[in-house]
C-alpha cells in the first residue's frame, strides 16, 4: 500500500451512468490485477474502493458506476483534479496459480479488474474466455477492448437484447472449469456453482480499506479473512456461503 | 523547544498521541507504513477471553464526517494474542503497548487481565465496559454504576498494572460512572467509547448495519466526548484518556485543556492510515502558535 | 404524483417538513424571505411562563457539521407570545402552528400549556422536556422517566390539543422515557433535542460558550438522532416527530423510514434560510427516485 | 436580506494579516453603511460575518483579518471563486441621525465600515474627524483611502511607532462629542467614556446572523435587541455595559 496523489487525465461516461477515469502518478504499489485503490473525495468521510483496470508505469484507468454521492462526486472531476488515494490495496488475482485456460467471469462493473486479469493472463502465455454480463444492451462496455486483448469473448444481456440471453451462467459450458469471477454475490455464488476451480473477488462496506478496522472481514475455511487486505479474492475452495 | 512529555500512572510517554483501540490493529501493519516508534504508546484491538469472529457483515456505514461500525470485537482470543501478536509487536514497537481488553462477565474481564498482567510488553489495562454484560439481559457494563464498579474491582485484584476504565458515553450521567471506577480502585478513565448510531439505506430501505444499529465515531463525536472529558476530570482526581474524534493537534490541545492527560485517535487512522505520526509531527509546531511550552502543563487548564 | 402528505394526531399536514422550535423564530420573519405556507407546520421558540433574555454570551460556537448553542430559551413569556407573536404570524401562515413550550417546574409547564390551549392557531403543543427542573436540583425533566410523566401528566390536565413531548437525547435509555410519557397520556413524541457538547477556544484556553456546555446540533447528530427515532417507534405506539441533523429530502425520508410521522429541521435554517423551502420543493423528485408514491406509507418501514 | 453569489474579483494581504477582497455581484440589499456579509466557507459549518467596507452597484469591498480557520480560508480564494453570502444584514449606521460634524473612531478590523461611512457621511455634506486606532505601525491599512474621501484622519498607535501614541481615545478631544464606533469591545467601552453621543457597532458570535437564533443576543436599556438585525449598530443611550 501506498498513498499516492494521482492527477486526472480523462474521465468520460462509457454508459448511462458506468465512466472510465484516467489517472496519471505512481503505481509502483500494485502488483496484481484485481487490487484496488481507495478514494478520498472532497466532503465524503469514508474513502471509495475502486477496482484498477489496467495501469502502467505511468498510470492506472478506473471504471465506475454511478451510484451515490461518491461517484456521482467522481463525475465531476475535470482533467487536473488531483485526487488523495491509498494505492495497491488487497492481494489480487493469482495469475501464477492460474491454469493454462482461463475464463473471466464479470457482472456489471465487475468486469474493470478482469480487464488487467486477461492482460496478464495473456502475457502469461494463457488462453481466456471472457464472459461479460450486462442487463441490456445499453449498459455494455468494454466488448471490443476485451476482444483487442486477444479473448474470446462472450457477452450476456439478462434481457436478451444483445448476445447471449440470461446470466453469466447460461454462456457456461464444461471448458469454462477455471474461473476468475468479480461482480455481485448472486453472480459470483451462481458462477461458484457452475464451475470446478477457481478465483472469486467479494465487495464488502470497508472502513479502512487496508487492513486496520475489520470491518470487512468475511469468515473462510482457513479461518476469518479481511476482504480488504487478505482479498478481496479468494480461492474458490476456501469460500463459505 | 517545546515538551510534549506526559506520564500516565507513572510510565513516561514521549507524547500524548495514541492511537485508540479497534482502528490500529495489532500494531504491527501500521509498522510497515512508519515507525510506530513515534507515538506515545497505542491501545491495541479490544481482546476477549475466547476468539471471536464478530458481527455480520456490513459492519461499516458512512455518516458525514464520521462512520458507523459494528465489527463486534473481532479478535483471535487473548491467548492467541499473547502467542502471535505480542512477539510479532515486539519487533517494531519499543514501548510499553496498552492492552484493550473486553468481556461478557466478570469472569472474563478478570481471566483475560490476568493473562495480560503477565506479559512484559503491557504497560497498562484498558478495560472497555460498553460490551453487553451476558449475565444481565445483555445490559452494558458501561451504563450502570454498580456494573462498573465490580469490573473495576475485579481487574483490579488480578493485576498490579494502571488500570484504565474505558467508559461508554451512553449513558445520563457520564461522572457518576466514572466516579464509581474510581472509588472501586481504577487508575485512570478513557474515554469516550462510541455513541450508538444507525443509518437506513434509501435504497434497500433496510438499516445498513447487519446488526441494525453501531458505534458512530469520528470527528463529528468531538463537541460530546470533549464536554465528556470535561465533565469527568472534575468528578475524579484520577487522570482522564481523552478521545471521540480526534484528527489534528488542535484537537489533541483542546482535549488536554479539557482535561485528558493524553489523547487516544480512532477513526482518523481508517481515513488516513497516517493521521497519528502527522499529529505528532505537527504537535510541537502547534504548540508554538497557541504559546504552549510544555503539554503537562496545560491539562484541565479550561477549568 | 407522489403523495407527500401526512397525519399528525388527526392534523393533516401537506408535507412532513416542519421547522424545529428556536430555529424559526414565531414565523413570520422568515415569511419575508418565503411563503412559509409551503411547510408541513412548524414549531415555534420555546416558550416559558414568564420572559427570559437566556444565557449570557457568547452563545454559539462552531462544530464540525454543526454548532452548540446556549441560548437559554430567550423568549418574550407566553402572554406576550399570544398578544404579539401569534396575531403577527397570523398574517402569514394560515396553518396551525405547534407550539413549543419549556418550564421550570410542572406548575410553569401547565400555566404555560393552559394558556396556549386557548389559541386556535395552536394545533399542537410540543412540550420540551430538556429543562433542568428548578425544584429537583436543576436535573432536567427529560432524563426520568418519573418526571418525564409528571410534565406530561400535567399539561394533558389543561389541554385538549394534542400534546408531543420533546425529549432529551442525553440518557442511557431513550425509549424507557418515551414510554413513560406515552403511559402518562402522551398523544407523540418528538425527538431529539440537543447532544450536550462543548468547545474550548485554544487562544484564551477557555469554554467558547458563556455557559461552559451548550446544546450541539446540525448534520453531525444525524446517526444519533437517526438510531433514537429508531428505538422510540418500537417502544411506543404514538406518532414520533424525528429531528437532528437534517438537511435534506433525502435526511427526511432516512427519518420516516426510522419510523417518523413528520420531521423538524433545526440548524440548517441558520446556515441556508431556504432549507425548510427548498426541502419541501426537493421532496417530490427524491421519492421518485427511491421509488416512493405515497410519503405516509414508509413510517417505520426499516423496522 | 437577500442570499447572493458573489464573485471574487480581487483578493490581497494590507499588511501582514488584514486582507482586501473586491466582491462582484447584486447589492441591492445593502442599505446602510455599518452592515455586513454573511460568508459561506467550505468545509465550515457556520457563516462568516464581514462587515461592507464600501459598495456601488456592482460590488462591493471587505476588508478581513486572518485569525482563524475562515479568515485563513478566504485568503486562498482567487479571482473568479463564488462566494455564498447572505448580503444586506444588520441595521447599520443612522447617517440622518448623525450632526454635523462626526467623529468615525475605528480600531484594527473595526475600520473597514467606517469607510462607508465615513463616505456616506461627507456624501451627506457632513465633516468627519476619522480615529484610527492600531497597535503599531506596520498594522495600519486605509489611512489614505479615508484621507481621499476628506475626512481629518487621526492614527493612533499603541506603541508610539505612528501618529498619536496610544488608544483611540488618546486624540479624542471636546470636539469628537458625536462619535461612530466600531472596534474591540474595551475600545467601544473608553470612547463610550469619552464622547456625549453616538452610535456603536458590537461583534457577537452569530449562529445565524438574520435574526433566527437569538444567538447574538445583547441587552439594551430597551429590551433584548439582535446585534446580528437590530444591530450590530447600537445608539448610545441605549447600551448596558
Ligand atoms: C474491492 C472493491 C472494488 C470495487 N471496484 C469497483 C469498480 O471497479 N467499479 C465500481 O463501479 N465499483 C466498484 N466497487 C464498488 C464501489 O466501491 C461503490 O460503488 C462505491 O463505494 C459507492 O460509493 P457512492 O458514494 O457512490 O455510494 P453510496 O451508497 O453513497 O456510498 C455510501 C457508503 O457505502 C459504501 N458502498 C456503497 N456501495 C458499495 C459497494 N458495492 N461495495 C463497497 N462499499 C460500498 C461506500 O463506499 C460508502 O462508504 C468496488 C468495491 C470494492 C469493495
Ligand atoms: C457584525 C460583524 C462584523 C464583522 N466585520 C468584520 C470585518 O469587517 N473584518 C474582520 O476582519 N472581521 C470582522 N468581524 C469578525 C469576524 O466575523 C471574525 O473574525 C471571523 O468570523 C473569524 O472567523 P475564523 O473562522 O477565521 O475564526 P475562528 O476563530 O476559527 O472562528 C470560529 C467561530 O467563531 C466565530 N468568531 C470568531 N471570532 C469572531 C468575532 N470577532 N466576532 C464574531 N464571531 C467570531 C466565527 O464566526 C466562527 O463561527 C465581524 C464580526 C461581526 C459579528
Ligand atoms: C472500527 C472501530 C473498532 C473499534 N474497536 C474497539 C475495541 O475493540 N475496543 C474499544 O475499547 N474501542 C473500540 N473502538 C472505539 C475507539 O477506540 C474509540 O473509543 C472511538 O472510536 C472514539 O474515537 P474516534 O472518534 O477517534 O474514532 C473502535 C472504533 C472503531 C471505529
Ligand atoms: C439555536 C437553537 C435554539 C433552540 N431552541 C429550542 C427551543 O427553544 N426549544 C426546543 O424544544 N428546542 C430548541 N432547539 C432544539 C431544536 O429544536 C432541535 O431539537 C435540535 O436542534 C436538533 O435538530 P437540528 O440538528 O436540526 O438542529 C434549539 C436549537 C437551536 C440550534
Ligand atoms: S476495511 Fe478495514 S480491515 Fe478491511
Ligand atoms: S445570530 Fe441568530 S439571531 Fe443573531
Amino acid at each position: 500500500m501506498k498513498q499516492v496523489f494521482y492527477t486526472v487525465a480523462a474521465n468520460r461516461p462509457l454508459t448511462a451512468d458506468v465512466w472510465e477515469m484516467a489517472l496519471t502518478g505512481d503505481t509502483s504499489a500494485i502488483t496484481a490485477p484485481g487490487q484496488f485503490i481507495n478514494i478520498k473525495l472532497e466532503g465524503l468521510y469514508l474513502r471509495r474502493p475502486i477496482s484498477v483496470c489496467r495501469w502502467d508505469e505511468t498510470g492506472l484507468t478506473i471504471l465506475y458506476k454511478v451510484v451515490g454521492r461518491g461517484t456521482e462526486a467522481m463525475t465531476r472531476l475535470a482533467p487536473g483534479a488531483v485526487l488523495d488515494t491509498l494505492s495497491g490495496l488487497g492481494n489480487g488475482y493469482d495469475v501464477a496459480a492460474c491454469p493454462d485456460h482461463v475464463t473471466v467471469v464479470g457482472g456489471g462493473v465487475g468486469v474493470p479488474p478482469l480487464y488487467g486479469l486477461t492482460r496478464a493472463l495473456i502475457a502469461a502465455g494463457k488462453r481466456v474466455h471472457a464472459i461479460l454480463g450486462f442487463n441490456t444492451k445499453s449498459e455494455i462496455f468494454y466488448e471490443e477492448q476485451f476482444r483487442a486483448l486477444g479473448a474470446e469473448v462472450t457477452v450476456t444481456t439478462a434481457d436478451g437484447s444483445y448476445g447471449t440471453k440470461g446470466f453469466v451462467t447460461a454462456a457456461m459450458g464444461p471448458a469454462d472449469a477455471y474461473v476468475c469471477a468479480c461482480g455481485p454475490e448472486p453472480m459470483l455464488k451462481a458462477v461458484y456453482g457452475a464451475c470446478a476451480d477457481g478465483q472469486f473477488s467479494f465487495e464488502e462496506r470497508m472502513g479502512c480499506g487496508f487492513g486496520a478496522c475489520m470491518g470487512c472481514s468475511c469468515e473462510t475455511k482457513y479461518g476469518s479473512k479481511r476482504i480488504c487486505k487478505d482479498g478481496p479474492v479468494l480461492r474458490r475452495e476456501e469460500i463459505v456461503w | 523547544m517545546v515538551d510534549t512529555k506526559v506520564t500516565l500512572s507513572g510510565i513516561g510517554l514521549d507524547n500524548p498521541v495514541i492511537p485508540a483501540s479497534g482502528t490500529f490493529g495489532y500494531g504491527y501493519e501500521f509498522a510497515e507504513l512508519y515507525d510506530i516508534n513515534c507515538l506515545g504508546t497505542f491501545s491495541f484491538k479490544g481482546t476477549t477471553r475466547e476468539a471471536r469472529f464478530g458481527n455480520p457483515t456490513p459492519r461499516i456505514a458512512e455518516c458525514t464526517q464520521g462512520l458507523i461500525n459494528a465489527v463486534g470485537l473481532q479478535n483471535p482470543g487473548v491467548e492467541a494474542v499473547i502467542r502471535e501478536e505480542l512477539p510479532k509487536l515486539k519487533k517494531c514497537f519499543h514501548k510499553k503497548v496498552m492492552a484493550n481488553v473486553s468481556g461478557f462477565s466478570i469472569e472474563d474481564y478478570a481471566h483475560t487481565c490476568a493473562l495480560l498482567d503477565k506479559e512484559e510488553q503491557v504497560g497498562w489495562l484498558e478495560v472497555n465496559i460498553s460490551c453487553p454484560n451476558v449475565h444481565n439481559g445483555g445490559m452494558a457494563f458501561g451504563v450502570s454504576p454498580q456494573a462498573a464498579a465490580e469490573v473495576t474491582a475485579a481487574v483490579k485484584e488480578v493485576t498490579s498494572k494502571p488500570v484504565y476504565m474505558k467508559l461508554s458515553p451512553n449513558v445520563t450521567d457520564i461522572a457518576a460512572i466514572a466516579k464509581a471506577c474510581e472509588a472501586a480502585g481504577a487508575d485512570g478513565i478513557s474515554l469516550i467509547n462510541t455513541l450508538l448510531g444507525m443509518r437506513i439505506d434509501l435504497k434497500t430501505k433496510r438499516p445498513v448495519i447487519a446488526n441494525t444499529m453501531g458505534g458512530f465515531s469520528g470527528p463529528a463525536i468531538f463537541p460530546v466526548a470533549l464536554r465528556m472529558v470535561y465533565q469527568v476530570y472534575e468528578a475524579v482526581d484520577i487522570p482522564v484518556i481523552g478521545m471521540g474524534g480526534v484528527r489534528s493537534a488542535e484537537d489533541v490541545i483542546e482535549m488536554m485543556l479539557a482535561g485528558a492527560t493524553a489523547v487516544e485517535v480512532g477513526a482518523a487512522n481508517l481515513v488516513n492510515p497516517y493521521a497519528c505520526r502527522d499529529i505528532v509531527a505537527a504537535l510541537p509546531a502547534t504548540m508554538e502558535k497557541y504559546g504552549i511550552a510544555n503539554l503537562s502543563d496545560i491539562i484541565g487548564k479550561a477549568h
